[in-house]
């Protein structure tokens, strides 16, 4: 071996400052520069994008989170409430909307008239309609809870109508409402005249969380209540399902299955099972969890089952690729003292594909969040008003979910309802971000170079 | 199951959902759960069987099909109740600071169908300016958005308009004569590929939002969406008549469709409320010409009584 | 290789720990071990030696079935331990793992403290019943390994933090903790200086009173200074096997001869 | 509420079976944890398992099934529990192998688990394949899968030919992972390889953001911001058509979601990549981007086809963009500023439209299902074989 | 350390490759190297000695600024390399690199072939004008390594595959395949029997003709053998560097001879 002559190419090294760069080092120098800006630009790029989207929802959907009251004195008069006038709750309760209305319609002819408010052109239509259809409604149901107003004078706080609303957040103006078959411009005047009177007043919406949807023609009174609740019952079943399943089944594929054929066609099919457009889930999920199940229609356990399924393969995957990029000599560092295969996986591997893991998790439960297609056939896309119980059994009520609601409000003909979904969007991203904090601050702690 | 399951066409939907919350408010049954899912989706699960686990009412924009009426049949949904509950006004509007439009029907066929007849001979459509079809129309590029090929209302839009307007433009004739009679049935209502004609797959408000961002663009909508977004769109007038509750109730303006929706019978009394709701979503304070739901834009049916009493008896269809 | 069948003789079967009977390893088509007979004794040292390359980890490995983590890798013929098949289908690796530690190669300290990656072993095998007996076993076994006084006031700092000899130390620490009743160790002091080296050399011939230990090593004179047997391996064969003594007095084999002499290290 | 009840009993029995099999066996060994086979909490999973699993099942298939009243249900699931309780508890012995049993237990779970997912293919090819059956008994299948063009009609007679949404489907996906792959591998090295911890611990999950916002805001994106923009400053100028609506819109929009797939996965796969690689390049005088390239990437390669992967099954299952974006319009052309449309678009429309679901504007929708999962299928097996090619084993 | 000076002086400013003054390295608040001054000579083998611990891959790392890649670390002081300080801002660490090559303490193949992994250096730098002049290369630089026989038919296999001395003589031929001007070698013989070792060796004599070679070594007699100067740290602080002679035969500082005399492998 002494025949080892070196070194075999050019014998002497040019002696070359550090500080001035060769030609062949400005090049990649350059070349490297120019990846680093790439990938600056990437993420430059990415960030825009973001803030230009986020900034779109926000400003879309922030006017959601504000809501337009009238606050006039009704007079719940008790010849109409209650004829009989023994205050039987059986008695008033056959009282129907329709006359809460008409009592809401006399208190604020009152209150104009009172406040000596005059407005050319000012329609007995434009008076009633000022006032949102829900809130005969939401009397209707104050009056049931505490039959003791009846006879009584009461301050309201009464929705008004999305056109009125809208006035105050800049969708509608005075040459919109022109041409607009649903206000006029001497309703909006009223309105301006009854906010001087301190009559009229935009607040702070909580009702837009807590309150169920709403149907076409009360945009103002739709909330996202039901839908937080069915999208919080069907991450939950995805989470408990989900995550366990999924890594459950990496560990087996990566760390225990023989490297066979079988194994194979179980991968292949794992990553063509992501690319399943999202709907042929629920075409399954109605197939065998509601006809052959028999579990029921627009439950959130149908529908976190499905997408269950849907998130399966994302998060087998993101598994998968992270326990391999565990190097092996941890595995065998663990079976060299006496650890199980077991062992090994849950103690070393494990925490250390974590990062991997957690971003599978976040990535898979961001598309579940916002997922309406699969929804579709299992009869999630709905419009609910009543709340489902607590879980487990509440799990089995009709609900929505968020993107649901978005989808719904997207295609209804009130342009008030844009900015609800979009107000929705917002709740599903603060949705999202709570979920994934978790997740974050979790793979921040796992992360780790070895 | 507490509450009534509503499925299927997204068209019903807003009228399903206005009678549903009024008959929640002041009812003691639970509101009933609307799906939408477009009427296919609907009917299908509606003649998946009987029982708890399935729908009880399935909102059709078009009467039920021989065919499924026998895929219901074999999964035991026999008895079913037909319920129309008005009208769908179709109507053509553009945006609100365009140009004013009189339309007739072979003013559409000659904007948008694949084949025209231009001096007596069947050519690919050479038409790219309104005012080439008809001197008085404006000049004004064609650019049309039409419901895509799943929508009920593409059907309408091409039986009333562009198939009346191939036979009042005498194109049948021309087309019957240029190929056999199967042909020309399918000349008259094919729509040109060339861009001019955009298929929306979407829903109305998609319609409305290609329309702002392509001003010259006119949308098919339905009356409802337009009285809706009156501040925003221009309708143009067909056959010399303007679209509204009335002039589509009088049959003046023709193109509209009757909407459905489908009753399990045999859930009657096994779900509560099904009668009560069914009932209280035809009565006159409901779908009646004063009603919530015309005013939102449905035309009302002149022979709601007939309606109201088919219910009210529980009249299923004929069975044949 | 005469001598070796002699050497056998004299040894008493119940001394006799781990035996390999015709052992072949092969990586894929590649074929790294041939033909291996050989009986390693309860509480001796034995060095393996030979040119780097030749197949002692390969085999070392075999020992306690560290290969089957290698896909491409097979083993065949017959491996005991206390005469039984450590191949057979009914043995769980684990246990025998648990029996057989192991120093590898390229020192791989978990990345956690130093502290979890001693008391590992002892953890999962229940050699401690209570925190003050784990850190008396982490303390001993940092002590054998003669890292103690380094890392006592940082048990809790990640132990791939240490420099190569420490880890290296770490991991001797870590397999001795879990007290084996064989411990292979593939050069364990080859990043450690003089002074370390012979506080290892100490810790083996202590576990010696108890365990029998395996020692790769490319120091010839480590493996005369620890080891009473010595076996010389040489593309893949085992060329020599025999009292140490007489491995580096009087080698039999031209082969083992020669790698001796060539000494230097 | 019973089967709450129930469900909550057998889990406390369960912990309870832990605890006395821990303590169980360790009073067997005299208190000496050595003496044992196992660790004692072995021996307790040991006992919770039997009590729990056999039991969790039967209510999980009883929940289903429901052959009778929730108590019933509650009595047999105690018995169950009892049962398995006692038959792991009459096993319970130092030298039982407890540690053995309980990770074949859990080795079988996992197994379970992973075949989730071949049942859940086997869900999806049946609940498609009887009504496809139905499709290709009214459709034929020449016409099917050799045809050209694409007219569902209401009225019977409709040409549904696969091979323009095929086409828009490959197009689309192919401009959205245009856009995707780069942006997102770049970041995701940018991140990895550059960023200070304090940019990359906010800029990661910023990006992981865009995966989240719902599909219908970048679709309303694309409508009314990317499609005029593009047409009105790219289509118009080049003459390439004035639609609103392209191939190009939608891929574009679409590429924008899928970047934190990319970037995301790619960037935890490039982080778990030794340093040890990193410091033999750079310490052979390689700048950091040729490391990246050179050592790196290849390392990770498994792990980032993987990620491209899902990146594009995403954009072959999307809808929203491609319906807003790209339009309906089923044709096959190469320029990219036309609107086209893709399969699962037309699956979901065929499926929520207003048709004869009976009829086979509707049944297609199956058939396009079908077939889609075929050739993904396809798909698939090339990316399996190609990465098992390229692969570089680390350590 | 008052001898150091007059050894320094002795030596003519040209002939001074790297130079250190006052260096300190921190790992977070632990200081790993205490105010080391040493300077490194052209075309000598300097060995560094010390004990497991003490900082003499810290240091080395500080030479290429490869401790640049450690997050918690931290240089201070002067490093300067022909007279140049390569911490100064307008340094690119690459060229650095590329002329201060390194072999470092745990063999660290690329996942790549074992041409590869060769050819990998010469490619980036642009040494080979074609292919031909590349391979003689990778052929040159494994003999020289003293691998190019036990690899040169499976030179497309994975060079992780190897074993551990192999793979240690692997990156030797990586390293050396670049042509650096100084070449810092971490223990490069630590898992190399004694025939590779002594092949090392003299391949690292014929580099010197040429290029400056930093080694660490634990053994005593490799430093005596293949060193001209020797370096010996002992808990971050350099205690003694001169002639390798010197330090073998006189030691001036007591640490510096007890460790020395504690010599045993
Ligand atoms: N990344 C790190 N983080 C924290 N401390 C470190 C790190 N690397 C090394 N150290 C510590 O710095 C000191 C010097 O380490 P170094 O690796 O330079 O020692 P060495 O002289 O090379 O030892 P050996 O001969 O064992 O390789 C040691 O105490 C070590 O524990
Ligand atoms: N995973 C593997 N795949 C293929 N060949 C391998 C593998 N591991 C080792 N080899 C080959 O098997 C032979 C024996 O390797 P082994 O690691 O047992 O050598 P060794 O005696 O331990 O050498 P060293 O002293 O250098 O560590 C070598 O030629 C090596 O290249
Ligand atoms: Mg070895
Ligand atoms: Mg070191």
């Amino acid at each position: 071996m002494t025949d080892a002559t070196f070194p075999a190419a050019g014998a002497s090294p040019d002696k070359s400052s550090l500080l001035v760069a060769d030609e062949r080092t400005r090049k990649r120098n350059a070349a490297e520069r120019r990846f680093r800006a790439y990938g600056l630009g990437a993420i430059l790029i990415s960030i825009a994008l973001l803030v230009i989207l986020m900034f779109t929802i926000l400003t879309g959907g922030i006017g959601s989170f504000r809501q337009t009251y009238v606050e006039i004195p009704v007079t719940l008069d008790a010849a109409q409430l209650d004829k009989s006038g023994n205050r039987d709750p059986e008695e008033i309760r056959k009282v129907l909307t329709l006359t809460y209305g008409k009592l809401i319609e006399t208190a604020l002819q009152k209150a104009i008239t009172d406040n000596g408010i005059t407005i050319d052109g000012l329609t007995a239509a434009d008076v009633s309609n000022m006032i949102s259809k829900e809130a005969p409604a939401e009397l209707r149901n104050q009056v049931l809870a505490n039959p003791e107003l009846v006879g009584q004078t009461i301050d309201a706080r009464l929705l008004s109508n999305g056109r009125v609303d809208g006035y105050y957040k800049g969708r509608v103006t005075m040459e919109t409402a022109a041409r607009d078959s649903n206000t006029s411009v001497a309703q909006l005047q009223l309105a301006d005249a009854l906010k001087d009177k301190n009559l009229l007043a935009t607040e702070w919406n909580w009702s837009f969380l807590t309150k169920p949807d709403a149907s076409d023609q009360r945009p103002e009174a739709a909330g996202v209540g039901v839908a937080i609740l069915g999208s919080l019952y069907m991450m939950l079943v995805v989470l408990v399902l989900a995550v366990p399943i999924g890594v459950a089944a990496s560990i087996y594929l990566e760390e225990f299955a023989p490297k066979n054929r079988l194994t194979d066609i179980i991968e292949v099919n794992i990553s063509n099972l992501a690319a399943v457009p999202s709907i042929v889930f629920g075409i399954l999920g109605l197939a065998a969890f509601i006809n052959f199940a028999g579990l029921p229609q627009s439950a959130p356990i149908v529908g976190g089952l499905v997408l269950t399924l849907m998130t399966l393969p994302t998060i087998i995957i993101a598994t998968r690729a992270a326990l391999k990029a565990v190097p092996p000599s941890i595995r065998d560092a663990a079976l060299g003292v006496g650890a199980s295969k077991m062992q090994s996986v849950f103690h070393h591997v494990l925490p250390l594909a974590m990062p991997g893991i957690l971003t599978g998790t976040i990535i898979g439960l961001a598309q579940a969040l916002g997922e309406t297609a699969p929804l579709l056939l299992i009869g999630m896309v709905a419009f609910v008003r009543n709340f489902p119980g607590a879980p487990p059994e509440g799990l089995f009520d009709p609900a929505s979910a968020l993107p649901v609601q978005v989808y719904n409000w997207t295609q209804r003909a009130d342009p008030a309802f844009v900015e609800r979904a979009s107000g929705a969007i917002i709740v599903l991203l603060v949705f999202l971000l709570c979920m994934n904090l978790l997740a974050i601050f979790l793979r921040r702690k796992f992360e780790r170079r070895w | 199951r507490d509450q009534i399951q509503v499925s299927g066409s997204s068209t019903v939907l807003p009228y399903s959902t206005i009678v549903a919350e009024a008959f929640g408010e002041n009812t003691d049954f639970p509101t009933p759960v609307v799906e939408s899912g477009g009427s296919s989706a609907g009917l299908k699960k509606f003649c998946e069987g009987v029982g708890e686990n399935t729908i009880d009412i399935a909102n059709a924009s078009r009467p039920i099909k021989e065919s499924e009426i026998e895929a219901c049949k074999a999964a035991g949904v026999t008895d079913i109740m037909e319920v129309r509950i008005g009208y769908d006004g179709i109507v053509f509007a553009s945006d609100i600071s365009g140009n004013d439009f009189q339309f007739t029907a072979s003013d559409w066929f000659n904007a948008l169908a694949a084949q025209v007849v231009v001096d007596g001979k069947v050519v690919a459509n050479p038409y790219t300016k309104w005012n080439q079809i008809r001197a008085d129309l404006p000049d004004q590029d064609i650019l049309a958005f039409v419901p895509g090929t799943k929508h009920g209302t593409r059907e309408v839009f091409e039986e009333k308009v562009i198939h009346a307007g191939c036979k009042d433009s005498g194109a049948e004739e021309a087309f019957k004569a240029a190929m056999s009679e199967d042909d020309a049935d399918g000349a008259c209502m094919a729509l040109r590929t060339d861009g001019k004609s955009v298929d929306i797959d979407g829903d109305y408000t998609e319609t409305l939002a290609r329309i702002q961002s392509a001003k010259h663009g006119i949308g098919v909508f339905g009356l409802s969406f337009y009285e809706n977004n009156t501040d925003k769109l221009k309708v143009g007038t067909f056959a010399g008549v303007t679209p509204s509750t009335e002039s589509i109730a009088s049959g003046e303006y023709p193109v509209s469709r009757p909407l459905f929706f489908y009753v399990k019978k045999a859930h009657i009394g096994e779900i509560q409320g099904l009668k009560e709701f069914v009932e209280f979503f035809v009565s006159d304070e409901i779908a009646g010409p004063d009603g919530p739901l015309a005013a939102y834009g449905l035309v009302s049916d002149p022979q709601l009584a007939d309606v109201q009493k088919a219910v009210a008896d529980e009249t299923v269809m004929a069975a044949n | 290789m005469n001598d070796m069948s002699k050497v056998e003789r004299t040894v008493s079967q119940t001394d006799i720990k781990i035996s390999a009977r015709q052992a072949q390893v092969y990586y894929g088509d590649k074929h790294a071990i041939k033909d291996v007979d050989v009986d390693i004794l309860d509480k001796t040292v034995t060095a393996f030696i030979g040119p780097s390359g030749c197949g002692k980890s390969t085999f070392l490995r075999c020992l306690n079935r560290m290969n089957d983590t290698i896909e491409s890798c097979r083993v065949e013929g017959k491996i005991t331990l206390d005469g039984e098949d450590i191949y057979d289908k009914r043995v769980d690796p684990v246990q025998l793992r648990a029996k057989v530690g192991m120093v590898f190669q390229k020192p791989n300290p978990f990345p956690k403290s130093i502290y979890d990656n001693v008391s590992y072993g002892p953890r999962i095998h229940g050699l401690a019943r209570n925190r003050a007996e784990l850190d008396e076993i982490v303390e001993q076994s940092l002590r054998g390994a003669a890292l103690w006084n380094e890392v006592k006031d940082r048990l809790n700092e990640p132990g791939t933090g240490l420099s190569g000899g420490q880890q290296q130390r770490l991991c001797i620490a870590r397999a001795v903790a879990t007290q084996p009743e064989v411990l292979l160790m593939d050069e364990p002091c080859s990043a450690l200086d003089p002074i370390a080296t012979s506080q290892v050399e100490e810790l083996i011939d202590q576990l010696r009173s108890q365990f029998s230990v395996v020692i790769v090593t490319h120091s010839m004179q480590q493996a005369a200074r620890v080891s009473q047997k010595t076996a010389f391996f040489h593309l893949g064969n085992l060329v020599e096997y025999n009292d140490t003594d007489a491995i580096f007095t009087r080698p039999q084999d031209p082969r083992t001869e020669s790698y001796i002499s060539g000494r230097i290290g | 509420m019973p089967v709450t009840w129930t469900l909550l009993l057998v889990l406390a029995l369960a912990v309870a079976g832990y605890y006395i099999g821990r303590s169980r066996v360790l009073s067997a060994a005299g208190g000496d944890s050595r003496r044992l086979h196992s660790r004692p909490s072995y021996y307790g999973w040991n006992i919770a398992m039997f009590t729990a699993v056999p039991t969790l099942f039967l209510i999980a298939i009883w929940s289903v099934l429901r052959p009778a009243g929730p108590t019933v249900l509650a009595v047999l699931a105690l018995i169950v529990a009892a049962a398995g309780m006692a038959f792991a508890l009459s096993r319970t012995n130092p030298d039982f192998r407890a540690r053995n049993v309980v990770e074949t237990f859990v080795r079988y779970l996992l197994i379970l688990c992973s075949m989730i997912a071949i049942a859940t293919t086997a869900g999806i090819v049946l609940s498609m394949l009887f009504e496809t059956g139905n499709f290709f008994k009214q459709y034929p299948w020449q016409d099917f899968f050799f045809g050209t063009t694409w007219s569902p009609r209401f009225g019977g007679g409709s040409q549904l030919g696969i091979l323009p949404l095929v086409w828009g489907t490959l197009y689309i996906s192919f401009i959205a992972l245009a856009v995707s792959i780069p942006i997102g591998l770049f970041a995701a090295i940018y991140l990895s390889e550059y960023a200070s911890p304090r940019l990359r611990s906010w800029a990661k999950p910023a990006i992981e953001i865009l995966a989240g916002i719902p599909t219908i805001v970048y679709g309303l994106f694309a409508l009314i911001t990317v499609g005029p923009m593009l047409r009105d400053y790219f289509a118009q100028p080049l003459g390439l058509g004035n639609s609103g609506s392209s191939v190009m819109t939608a891929g574009l929009v679409m590429g924008i979601m899928l970047i934190p797939f990319v970037s995301s996965l790619s960037d935890d796969i490039i982080n778990a990549v030794p340093q040890s690689l990193r410091d033999g390049a750079l310490g052979l005088g390689s700048t950091q981007s040729e490391t990246v390239r050179k050592v790196v990437l290849p390392a990770a390669l498994p792990g980032i086809v993987g990620a491209i992967l899902l990146a594009a099954s995403r954009a072959i299952g999307e809808t929203m963009i491609v319906v807003l974006g790209a339009g309906a319009a089923a044709q096959m052309g190469l320029n990219p500023f036309e609107a086209m449309t893709t399969i699962t678009v037309k699956i979901v429309s065929q499926l929520t439209g207003d048709t004869d679901f009976a009829a086979p504007e509707t049944l297609v929708a199956f058939a396009l299902g079908l077939t889609l999962f075929v050739i993904t299928l396809g798909l698939n097996i090339v990316a399996l074989y190609v990465v098992r090619k390229y692969r570089e084993q680390y350590e």
